[in-house]
């Protein structure tokens, strides 16, 4: 689906990518469960969920045009397909980071011990965005660390050696890492919540021409929220086929989701979407991400990158608005009306 | 009638030496020249230039009075001094070779009769050579006398116009070298080949040529040898009574007094 | 006796080659101990009582979800991948080094640009792979043939080039064309490096396939091996690098004694 | 004249082998083009303006925070890398495959703990090679030693085993030891090897140390690379892959030369 | 006295092809044994298994009454029959290669004086061979007779106890093989060498020799000539009046009558 050509015929299969993270895990138990048959079948389409496990690549891919949506986190949106004149629409705010992203250090339990320290972190990602909220809590600058760029699948493994004292990750990656001796998490996304969001985006042009899409990902997702919340034994079930999906065990992926906050009542995301905090928060987002030169070289400030919110409130440049936050679908499973 | 062959002017040097000086020649369709000198003289160059394998630095050479193309190909056949066959055949495979290049173009295999045509030719050449119950082995697993003859068999069966052999029967035994001058006589008289060989035995070059070329340098600077190159410095006809039926057969020599420079001058 | 002189036999040559990689087992024993009687719960080096159980339901047990041994359907996976890979540019190698080794026209106009790219890592190029060849198999695939062809080809056609020019000399004197000089003098003789040049290949194209696998995948050695790396689990890594280790030693030992098998003439070389 | 004997002069060569790289840039234009005309932001075909616009501040201009000129400090901590891991496993593999290649006991012992490593792929062990070598410098150069040091090694070694056994006997029968053989017919005879294998080795090189800048590092050609992949900036990325193809070919061609004028014994065989 | 080599019921086989048969030869110290024969009968394969290269199948060598180590080492010196010559070295490196080994064990490399001492003998031996002016060329840049010149210069400069020679003259001219036979005369007179030779020059073998073997099968299936090996059908002793001063004095054969058998028997 070529991007930005807008009359699009209406299609009926579609390719979501998704990359293995406790938030976005329900996606492909359901599509194991049948949930995303059920619904793609109620809707006459079919939805395919690709897995990635690099999540860069899944968005790039995205971006690139392969995939139709991807699970991708509100920061990202921004600075990859949106800020790469991807015209892209947020439909399910599915939950924000409450302490799955964190700041360790070896030998403190201060974050303001982090000081003149090498920090690794995967630069330029949310976790780069946490380390700069946490050090403005302790009134210090970024540059008042070194910040090492490490992968994101290697970075628990590097953390294991000795040279590392900093790191910022997250699950499962941060709990993994926790278990080294003498660790403390000294930030995580739990001091400052609903800033760290991760949503389910998919192509402008391609919902708009296929509403049905939006629809049946919608219904997917509420259902599979409602299994999964329940403390009965399919619950269970379906938690602990999430966890091996995820490549661990059920208590370690019920820890994970534990620092999840899930937006499990459509009603709840609707609101999280429509409140002011969200337009504050992609404020912040976007001037850090500005400031760290995450919209290109020919961005020359931070509205370059325009961004529209449910009741008309639109942030930066109203004539290049690429990222759509649409509680549309959500209201309607909110309604029951899917 | 015009030379088969001629050289005209031919210089071969490397780099700052000079190997072949000004050598000019005429070779006559049918003849059979031998080439002697000493070691290092040039000999195996001009067979190379002649074969079109190296280019001369200067001169040209004319085959049917136009100018030798700068490749060679089936017209002219060769036994190199280091007797070169190719490893990954075996004596079979190296001798159906030429025949399977002109036969089948495209896949250069043969099939059904055509194919049992070629094997019993080559086999053929092979008993003459004495290679008949050797015919699957490898070259890794034949002696240098073996390899030797294998190399004049694959070229032989191919029948070229000119044959150029660098000292083809070095390394036989009397024995299958008189077979050796028999063989080659006798398709040199068939076939009317033009045959320019080199040898260091004097009596072969005799008794097989028609006429003996001797390569050496006409000048000799002890101080820096590598200045004069050699040229033919003696250039006899041979008149035989008959065509020669066995190599043995004593040749006379036209030319009055022979006097065979063998200085070593490298 | 000289010691380049002592050919060992065959039984002591299996003897010999058995001593360092025990030792280097025994080592890791040793370190691991070490490491556990420090922390007891340590990941990096498991003990062998660890490995054993962690791999028990990969290999033997059905996983719920698919219904597959997955252990056998990551190798299968992989293997296939990897055989395809391998398939694809060992054959691209042999027709691109072929023509390059004995053509000087093709090697000057076609060259530099296979140069260029088997210097180009191919893995700052993922997202532009990825786009051209989606994210299926196909990426996989290309990555491993994107990896390891451009090598192999300038090795083949290193090769062929050093040929003794006498053979090819040769060769036409006896009436062999272009063509008939490839496949008659060249093929053949570029056979037995060909093989040593998917041998020497094997290593990199491992490291191309479990790089593919790492990036999108959902079944695989690879996928495996990058799947359990975030919760640090070389109970489970640890069986699958020494798995992908013995596949791939088991695939140079068929290799030699393939070329051994088919090329007699290239190996005899005794005087 | 057929094309086994077509040889292009220097002057010509260079034209041809240009040939196809201008044909592949226009390519390149064509498709960047009409994705433009579709899209104007898109991010995946840059067109050269904006590589340029891109690359611009990276080479002219002082980064705020550290005042380098991040272009040529990426260029020179990757050149160093690549230069102490190349060197490494050069000095390693001329070593170890000497000794195997010359020395059948020790090719017995050690020959299939090399073919070992060489076929385990290095990244996935990262973990243990961080434990060893920690995250600085020393693992980034270890990555690229153990990524391609034990290929070299089988090379050099599969070379010196097939050098001529007459070679080997006739320096036995001039009072050679098996360390005179070694060193006096061994070893100068595996040089232009040596080289050769160096050249095959630059890609895969390449690849380990852009790898390794990917797993951990804060300046570096492959760290700029997978940092801007985070948000698709190709008109950096391609600019800095055409930038390391460049100083590949560079290397490829300085080593060619270098071996035809160190060793011309090896590459004079005219007749 | 007993002899320096002893050869019993020596078998050279290659998987079915048996090469040589139950060979059994005592060589006296200080004899130039010529061994001739056809191509193929195993002539350089019995000089193979003296030298150590290879192990017969079968029978055991004695060297001074010991067995054979299972290695060459420089007691026995060898030119073999393609001559083959460091290529990495120039003419001057090859000779001056068994010099440096000997006096230089661990470097192999020779300084100073040593070093011009080494390089004069080096220069002398290839003055010898004739190839004073081609010292600094490589192996690649020499014609076929100046490798073998260089690969003879090589093998003599050691003055082994025993010299292996495998056809050392085939690529010369008559020339530069006179001096070649003085050369190697004088050499044995000065040294009391132990030489073996193999020719197909008959003259050469029985000019040079005190002893003249003759290798061939005794029996042939002409349908699997591969069953049987050869051996030494004739074998002569020569006596001179004299211990030659030039190569060109006939010896006298001791011997009767002398059939030398020529049927190539592969
Ligand atoms: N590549 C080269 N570089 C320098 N000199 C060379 C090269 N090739 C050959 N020569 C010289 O050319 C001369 C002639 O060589 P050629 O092989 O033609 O001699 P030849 O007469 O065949 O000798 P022989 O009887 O020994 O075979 C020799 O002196 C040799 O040193
Ligand atoms: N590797 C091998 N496999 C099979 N047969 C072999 C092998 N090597 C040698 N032979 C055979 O051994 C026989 C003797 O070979 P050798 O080289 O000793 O002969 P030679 O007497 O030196 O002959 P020439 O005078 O031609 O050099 C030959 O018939 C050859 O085919
Ligand atoms: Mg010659
Ligand atoms: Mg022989």
């Amino acid at each position: 689906s070529p991007s930005g050509s807008e009359q699009q015929e209406p299609r009926t299969e579609f390719n979501i990518g998704w990359s293995i993270y406790a938030g976005w895990m329900p996606w492909p138990y359901a599509q194991q469960a049948g949930i995303v048959k059920k619904w793609a079948d109620k809707y006459g389409i079919e939805i395919n969920f690709v897995q990635v496990n690099d999540y860069v690549e899944s968005v790039n891919q995205y971006t690139a045009g392969k995939l139709d949506g991807v699970t991708v986190t509100n920061m990202d949106t921004l600075t990859i397909p949106a800020a790469g004149g991807k015209d892209t629409t947020a439909i399910i705010v599915g939950d924000y980071s409450n302490g799955n992203d964190g700041i360790l250090l070896k030998g403190s339990n201060d974050l303001a011990a982090i000081q003149g320290r090498d920090v690794y972190l995967v630069e330029l990602s949310v976790s780069h965005y946490l380390l700069a909220r946490g050090l403005e809590t302790k009134g210090m600058p970024l540059t008042a660390v070194n910040t090492v760029n490490t992968s994101d699948a290697d970075i628990a493994g590097a953390f294991s050696s000795p040279d590392i004292t900093a790191a910022v990750a997250w699950n499962p990656q941060l709990a993994t890492m926790r278990d080294t001796a003498n660790t403390n998490l000294v930030f995580s996304s739990a001091d400052i919540p609903g800033e760290i969001i991760d949503l389910l985006v998919v192509d402008t042009a391609t919902l708009k021409a296929n509403p049905n899409l939006g629809k049946a990902l919608a219904g997917i997702w509420y259902e599979t929220m409602a299994l999964m919340q329940q403390d009965s034994e399919a619950g269970r079930e379906a938690r602990a086929a999430m966890a091996k999906l995820a490549g661990t065990t059920p208590d370690v992926f019920d820890d994970q989701l534990s620092t999840t906050y899930l937006y499990a009542d459509p009603a709840a995301a609707v609101e999280a979407t429509r409140s002011p905090a969200l337009v504050e928060t992609m404020t912040r987002v976007r001037d850090f991400s500005f400031a760290q030169g995450l919209f290109g070289q020919g961005a020359r400030s931070a509205d370059a990158v325009g961004m529209s919110f449910p009741g008309g409130t639109v942030l930066g440049d109203p004539d290049n608005v690429t990222l759509r936050f649409d509680d549309t679908y959500m209201q309607m499973a909110a309604e029951g009306a899917l | 009638m015009s030379a088969l062959l001629s050289l005209r002017n031919i210089w071969v040097e490397y780099g700052e030496k000079i190997v072949l000086e000004n050598v000019s020649l005429d070779i006559e369709e049918g003849s059979f020249v031998s080439i002697i000198g000493p070691s290092g003289a040039g000999k195996s160059s001009l067979l190379r230039v002649i074969l079109g394998q190296e280019t001369p630095t200067r001169g040209s050479i004319l085959l049917d009075d136009v100018p030798l193309p700068g490749e060679c190909g089936p017209d002219r056949g060769v036994v190199f001094q280091r007797y070169s066959v190719f490893p990954h055949l075996s004596a079979l495979g190296n001798v159906m070779f030429g025949l399977e290049c002109k036969q089948a173009p495209f896949s250069s295999r043969l099939f059904g009769s055509q194919k049992r045509a070629a094997r019993e030719k080559a086999e053929e050449m092979l008993a003459h050579v004495g290679l008949d119950h050797s015919m699957h082995l490898y070259p890794a697993e034949m002696s240098g006398g073996m390899q030797q003859r294998l190399a004049i068999a694959q070229a032989l069966i191919k029948r070229p116009r000119i044959l150029l052999l660098d000292e083809p029967f070095g390394a036989l035994d009397p024995g299958i070298r008189t077979d050796m001058h028999a063989l080659i006589t006798q398709l040199w008289n068939e076939y009317r080949l033009t045959v320019i060989m080199v040898t260091h035995d004097i009596k072969e070059a005799f008794s097989l040529g028609t006429r003996v070329l001797t390569l050496d340098k006409r000048r000799h600077d002890p101080h820096a040898p590598h200045r004069y190159g050699a040229t033919a410095v003696y250039d006899l006809e041979l008149t035989r009574k008959e065509t020669p039926k066995a190599a043995d057969a004593e040749p006379e020599v036209s030319a009055g007094s022979i006097t065979i420079d063998n200085n070593h001058n490298n | 006796m000289r010691w380049v002189n002592r050919r060992p036999r065959r039984g002591n040559r299996m003897l010999l080659g058995a001593i360092p990689i025990i030792l280097l087992i025994v080592l890791y024993l040793a370190v691991a101990g070490a490491r556990h009687a420090v922390n007891p719960a340590d990941k990096i080096l498991p003990l062998p009582g660890a490995m054993i159980e962690a791999m028990a339901s990969l290999v033997t047990e059905p996983d719920q979800l698919s219904g597959e041994y997955l252990f056998w359907a990551d190798t299968l996976a992989s293997l296939t991948r990897l055989g395809i890979g391998l398939a694809i540019s060992t054959l691209s190698a042999l027709l691109v080094g072929l023509v390059l080794g004995i053509l000087p026209p093709v090697r000057a106009t076609f060259g530099p640009l296979v140069t260029g790219i088997a210097v180009i890592p191919p893995i700052a190029l993922l997202p532009i792979l990825f786009i051209a060849f989606g994210l299926g198999e196909t990426a996989k695939v290309a990555l491993i043939v994107v990896g390891i062809a451009p090598f192999m080809m300038r090795d083949i056609a290193a090769h062929i080039g050093a040929l003794p020019r006498e053979q090819i000399i040769k060769a036409q004197t006896l009436g062999a064309s272009s063509w008939q000089v490839m496949i008659r003098v060249a093929l053949p003789q570029a056979m037995p490096r060909l093989i040593q040049a998917v041998r020497l290949s094997l290593g990199p194209a491992w490291v191309f396939l479990i790089s593919a696998e790492a990036i999108a995948a959902d079944i695989g050695l690879g996928y495996r091996i990058f799947l359990v790396r975030r919760y640090l689990s070389m109970d489970i890594i640890l069986p699958y690098v020494a798995w992908i280790a013995l596949l791939a030693v088991v695939m140079d030992l068929a290799l030699t004694w393939a070329s051994n098998r088919l090329f007699p003439w290239a190996h005899g070389a005794d005087h």
